[in-house]
């Protein structure tokens, strides 16, 4: 029974710590923008977020090492730098969109000035960084991030033509009033959003911080292949949910409080209140994620301690890259620029950085060095070089696509 | 010297043709062992690839060939890599490394 | 198979067979009981007859003639010549003598803890100045 | 070191090469027209937030602090619009007199949005009603200005 529990709980966290901020904002964009014409692209990213996942979670239970040691090993310490640098600043911009994600939520609930809750929500952050235990601070986060299943909720009772949603959906085409190059830049974004490098960094250094060993491997895959799916059909339904409400009213999302208008008018004050719940869970849990990445991808560039399982005097300068990150993220919010808009920027330009991380874990993946019999199988391989091509055309695309529609205007 | 001294110096035999980049130093621990409980680790020759400066991911000694795109692309531009032996180096410059004209080629792949 | 198959085989030495830049630069470093110490930048190589100074044999400069063994595994300055190119002045490169290495396989692990290395004194400055600075700085997570 | 300035002349070429061609893409200048329509775009979508959070509120579903919210972030993108028209440089008399329209209406829809913010702040439902329908009024003449600038 209890065996059970832990996996139902693995399973749960998963689908809750799916989504976060860029999830949040680019799916009711889309949604309200797109209607279902973009649903396409979340599927492609859930399926690749989920190769990728379980290669970094596989290579750091069997290896050892973590995502950013074995860049620094296999792409040797030029190309590791650039590596590093791109990483480590788009992690920060994500970093910053989820602290004020935070901030916008909690004005939500209480119409309090959101540069009043931004500190607050940040240093919320570091405490939980710094005293609670790495597997507690993931099931909470992840499990009242659950509450955003509220979205699904909300979709069912506003009793859609499910017909309607569904050939959207399956003929995807491009709104008369939207430019191909516009359709195209969301779709990136949107694949930015559902393969967060983030969440790689997290999963595989989560894998050694949770002393993973090789059985241990079988569970991840089931959180992953369980899990992940649920948490696109989440965000699916954002999208849903923007599409049946906003579209009509012409209403294009730019506001964290838009987001929601469709659950309050599907379940009223009750299941916004759970939504809003769940958006902070989900956002406090994706800052706590973004700000443990900061130190991991430092740390482990640079050969330091690093872990959440070592006391913080044990891994001193890991512990002080993440204070500096967050205040430094702290500080871009409280200059008043609009955390919205900061999260579109972030889950594109973490389109461009995805082939930095994911080129070395496939490389990784497939050396006997590191991983002994567990290399990959025929079928991850073919998959994985398919998520190649596919992250190499988002990433080149993604830049020339953003000057010339003037970031998805 | 410290190892930077001789990686990605261009390799030539005393006419001054070029036969290569040096790609990475190849250790031996078969010396006396010192204080701690590894033998010595004697520098036992260099290896030299014809065409490019950087060895990228030691694909080209690690007969990992797979996955397919990465593999191929990477062992077209490493074809050819050799061995030479530390005592068939005829000196050490800034700028170059001289290796005598009759020095043997070895195949550089490793064992495994 | 490639143009490689024509090349002999070379000698195949007694001991174990390491290539520098795969097996070493970049690796991390461990200390005995698992604690991440830097990594590997670095080696420092000299010939018997060496000046204790690492330079150069005065006379004939490098060559194949004399035997070169790794005497330290270099890290922390080390880093900025291989990234930026140029070269650091020896008094910066941060040393760990070769005897203290006890182990090489997808990690460099070494004897002992390294408290005692200078490889490790900006870990043990912020700890000491920062983090221990910190009210729960000490306690343990688990 | 040679090798050095060698590889760093060559990662300068292609960092001009990159910009160059991003630059490449820059956005062409937008027309008058165009310019008008995204700013009544942006009007209507804040118009239209705003009567839903109102429609909402009425009904109970929302609460007043969410409403609240929600109005201060449209009375922002309005804002925004209004401002996108007025430093519009208009070419000719036809298109300062379309501009000067979308002006009025997007001033109208500011100013119903205004007016329920204060009506969700004070307790009179009369004014709830009064300023959703000023809001359904606002959008109606937006939605004209609009067909007149991109039929």
């Amino acid at each position: 029974m209890k065996r059970l529990l832990g996996v139902a709980l693995g399973v749960l966290t998963a689908i809750g710590g799916f989504l976060d901020i860029g999830d949040l904002v680019t799916n009711a964009v889309v949604g309200s923008r797109f209607g279902m014409s973009l649903v396409w692209v979340v599927v492609v990213g859930v399926v690749g977020i989920c190769v990728f996942a379980q290669m970094s979670g596989r290579v750091a239970a069997v290896s050892g090492r973590a995502t950013f040691e074995i860049i620094r090993e296999r792409l040797g310490p030029r190309t590791g730098a650039a590596n590093l640098v791109a990483s480590f600043l788009i992690n920060l911009l994500t970093l910053t969109a989820e602290v004020g994600g935070v901030a916008l939520a909690l004005q939500l609930a209480s119409s309090v000035e959101p540069r009043l809750w931004m500190p607050v929500a940040a240093l919320a952050v570091w405490l939980v960084l710094w005293r609670v235990k790495f597997k507690i601070m993931e099931n909470v986060t992840g499990l009242v991030g659950l509450c955003l299943v509220g979205f699904a909720v909300a979709l069912f009772l506003l009793g859609p033509d499910w017909g309607d949603l569904l050939s959207g959906a399956l003929h995807p085409t491009v709104p008369a009033t939207e430019g191909h190059a516009v359709y195209w830049y969301y779709a990136i974004a949107l694949f930015g959003a559902a393969m967060t490098p983030y969440e790689v960094f997290f999963f595989s250094s989560g894998a050694v911080e949770e002393r993973w060993k090789v059985k241990d491997i079988a569970e991840s895959r089931l959180n992953v292949l369980v899990g992940f799916p649920l948490g696109g059909l989440l965000s699916i339904s954002i999208a849903a949910c923007a599409t049946v409400v906003l579209l009509p009213r012409h209403i294009e999302v730019s506001a964290l409080s838009q987001i929601v208008l469709p659950v309050a008018q599907a379940g009223g004050k009750l299941l916004l209140a759970v939504v809003i719940v769940g958006i902070v869970a989900a956002t406090f849990g994706a800052a706590l994620e973004t700000s443990l990445s900061s130190g991991y991808t430092l740390a482990q560039y640079l050969g330091w301690s690093w872990g959440k399982f070592r006391r913080p005097a044990q891994a001193a300068r890991f512990h002080l890259t993440m204070i500096v990150t967050l205040l430094v993220g702290t500080g871009i919010l409280m200059t008043g620029v609009d955390p919205v808009m900061v999260t579109e920027y972030s889950v594109v330009f973490s389109a461009v950085a995805l082939p930095l991380t994911y080129i070395p874990i496939l490389v990784v993946a497939n050396d006997p060095e590191y991983m002994g019999e567990h290399v990959n199988g025929r079928v991850m391989n073919a998959l994985g070089t398919v998520f190649l091509v596919v992250i190499l055309l988002a990433a080149l695309a993604a830049i020339p696509l953003m000057v010339v529609t003037g970031a998805g205007r | 010297m410290i190892l930077s001294d001789l990686l990605d110096l261009p390799v030539q035999d005393p006419t001054g043709r070029r036969l290569g980049f040096c790609i990475d130093a190849r250790l031996v621990l078969d010396a006396p062992a010192g204080a701690g409980p590894l033998a010595g680790a004697r520098l036992h020759g260099l290896v030299v690839s014809p065409r490019t400066r950087t060895s990228f991911m030691g694909y080209e000694r690690s007969g990992v060939r797979r996955p397919w795109p990465l593999g191929a692309l990477l062992e077209r531009r490493h074809a050819g890599t050799f061995l030479v032996l530390w005592e068939d180096v005829v000196g050490v410059e800034r700028e170059r490394i001289l290796v005598a004209g009759n020095a043997v080629r070895y195949d550089a792949r490793l064992r495994g | 198979m490639t143009r490689d198959e024509r090349l002999p085989r070379p000698p195949t030495p007694a001991g174990r067979v390491l290539d520098a830049r795969l097996h070493l630069l970049s690796r991390q470093v461990l200390d005995a009981d698992d604690m991440p110490l830097t990594t590997v930048d670095d080696l420092e190589l000299r010939s018997t007859d060496d000046g204790p100074d690492r330079a150069p044999a005065a006379d004939g400069g490098i060559t194949g003639a004399r035997v070169y063994t790794v005497t330290a595994l270099l890290s922390g300055a080390a880093l900025a010549t291989r990234v930026l190119g140029g070269r650091a002045p020896a008094s910066r490169w941060l040393r760990i003598d070769w005897g203290r290495v006890s182990d090489v396989g997808t990690v460099v692990r070494i004897a002992g803890t390294g408290d005692d290395l200078d490889a490790t004194w900006t870990e043990r400055w912020v700890r000491d100045r920062i983090i221990r600075r910190i009210p729960g700085g000490d306690h343990d997570p688990q | 070191m040679t090798r050095a300035r060698g590889r760093r002349g060559r990662s300068l070429a292609c960092l001009v090469c990159v910009t160059v061609l991003v630059g490449a893409c820059a956005p062409p200048g937008r027309s008058s027209p165009e310019v008008v329509d995204d700013a009544v775009t942006e009007a209507i979508a804040a118009a239209a937030t705003a009567r839903l959070a109102m429609e909402l509120f009425s009904s109970g579903d929302l609460p007043r602090e969410t409403t609240r919210t929600t109005l201060a972030a449209s009375l922002e993108d309005a804002h925004q619009a209004a401002l996108d028209l007025g430093t519009l440089e208009v070419p000719g008399p036809q298109d300062s007199r379309t501009r000067d329209e979308a002006l009025r209406a997007v001033a109208d829809a500011t100013s119903a949005i205004v007016t329920s913010r204060s009506a969700v702040s004070s307790t009179s439902d009369r004014t709830v009603d009064e300023s959703t329908a000023a809001l359904a009024e606002a959008i109606e003449q937006l939605d004209r200005v609009q067909d007149e600038v991109a039929p």
